[in-house]
């Protein structure tokens, strides 16, 4: 197995633990381990040739961010 | 890539990916994500895709800074 | 083998001169440029360092300095010669208007570590050797130990005063 | 060749010390040092007048992510 996939592998998995099982139970602390998966699993599509795919999905990323950001910033001082 | 190095990146981006999911303090966690992303962005460039690396390493710290637009409200 | 070695120390020593002489003609460790670079040096102040060289640590850390017009000029030498290294002189003072700084000291340190590197090149050393050198020159200072490097600068910044 | 060992090792070392830490003003330094060895094992690994675009794109991207970080982290605690 190509070491680039397996590390993707690694990565997304330590990821999704780490967002299911969120230790300090806050927005905050979730949108920031829901990176994590993101750039593992950036590191798998790179096993596959497609630079257009991987573009797509590193701005989709930033965008989704952002738009999580706005909606906590709507529910008040509650997160 | 030669394995030493490989294996070198590869253990900084595990590094950082395990302490961004146990560390508690949120600018802990955004300077732990900062290391994953300087773990992987090895790998992009030597797959020969460097318009992506470009790319990535010009959006990560836009995210970063979404992030600590919600953390500055939290710490206050 | 060991001669690679012995130009990688000989590079890393040069580019600690030039980096350090750079950043403390244009008064970095004096005032925190930006608020960060202050609460830098107020973390390594409270570990035990001195609070004039934590400033400049801050400053470096905070915006790309004469370090970082160093290592990317080697850099620009070693892709595409001299005019890599203007090219990279140019990233440098771009990247310093995005970070709020004047943008002297960085734009200044390229420029002159392009053509310090130049001429190393032709006296039979590589620029890979300056890329591995810097990196070893930033490890003495921001890498090894804080108390101790903030010292060193707070001494040598009372020396230019 | 040997440059590249060098750089990798020194990343290898900062990463360390960056998660060692527990302050996170004196965190930062180290999180520039790993900054510094990443940009520089991207020229070397590629000799490519693009890599330059990336090496500088990546270091102008990390200090401004620690610039953030640490005006935030200044605000916070002055507040």
């Amino acid at each position: 197995m190509n070491a680039i996939f397996a590390l993707g592998l690694a990565i997304l998995v330590i990821g999704v633990l780490s967002v299911a099982f969120v230790r300090p139970k806050t927005y905050v602390a979730r949108l920031i381990n829901l990176e994590i998966p993101a750039w593992g699993l950036l590191l798998i599509m790179l096993t596959y040739d497609e630079a257009l795919a991987i573009l797509t999905f590193v701005a989709v990323t930033a965008i989704s961010t952002f738009v999580i950001v706005r909606l906590l910033s709507w529910r008040d001082a509650s997160c | 890539m030669i394995l030493i190095l490989e294996a070198a990146f590869g253990f900084i981006a595990l590094v950082g990916a395990i302490s961004a999911a146990l560390i508690r303090d949120s600018y802990g966690k955004l300077i732990s994500l900062g290391v994953l992303v300087a773990g992987i962005l090895p790998f992009i460039v030597d797959r020969g895709y460097i318009d992506v690396a470009i790319t990535v390493a010009l959006i990560a710290p836009i995210a970063t800074i979404f992030v600590l637009m919600v953390a500055r409200r939290e710490e206050a | 083998m060991l001669d690679e070695i012995l130009h990688i120390m000989a590079a890393a020593i040069i580019s600690w001169i030039l980096f350090v002489t750079v950043d403390i003609f244009f008064k970095l460790p004096e005032t925190g440029g930006v608020s960060g670079a202050s609460a830098i040096a107020r973390d390594i102040e409270a570990g035990g360092g001195a609070l004039s060289g934590g400033t400049m640590m801050g400053n470096i850390v905070c915006s790309p300095d004469a370090s970082a017009g160093t290592l990317l000029a080697a850099c620009g030498v070693y892709v595409a010669g001299i005019p890599g290294g203007l090219a990279a002189a140019v990233m440098v003072y771009v990247g310093n208007r995005i970070c709020h700084d004047p943008g002297y000291a960085g734009t200044t340190g390229a420029v002159l570590a392009t053509f310090v590197v130049y001429a190393f090149t032709l006296a039979g050393f590589a620029a890979t050797d300056f890329i591995a050198g810097m990196v070893i020159a930033i490890l003495t200072i921001q890498g090894l130990s804080h108390v101790h490097a903030s010292r060193l600068l707070a001494r040598l910044w009372r020396v230019r005063q | 060749m040997i440059a590249l060992y060098v750089v990798a090792a020194i990343a290898v070392f900062a990463a360390i010390r960056v998660i060692v830490e527990k302050n996170t003003g004196r965190k930062l330094p180290y999180a520039n040092v790993l900054g510094f060895a990443v940009s520089g094992a991207v020229v070397l690994l590629i000799d490519h007048p693009l890599a330059l675009v990336a090496a500088a794109a990546y270091f102008v991207g990390s200090t401004l992510e620690s610039n953030a970080i640490a005006s935030t982290y200044a605000g916070g605690v002055k507040r």
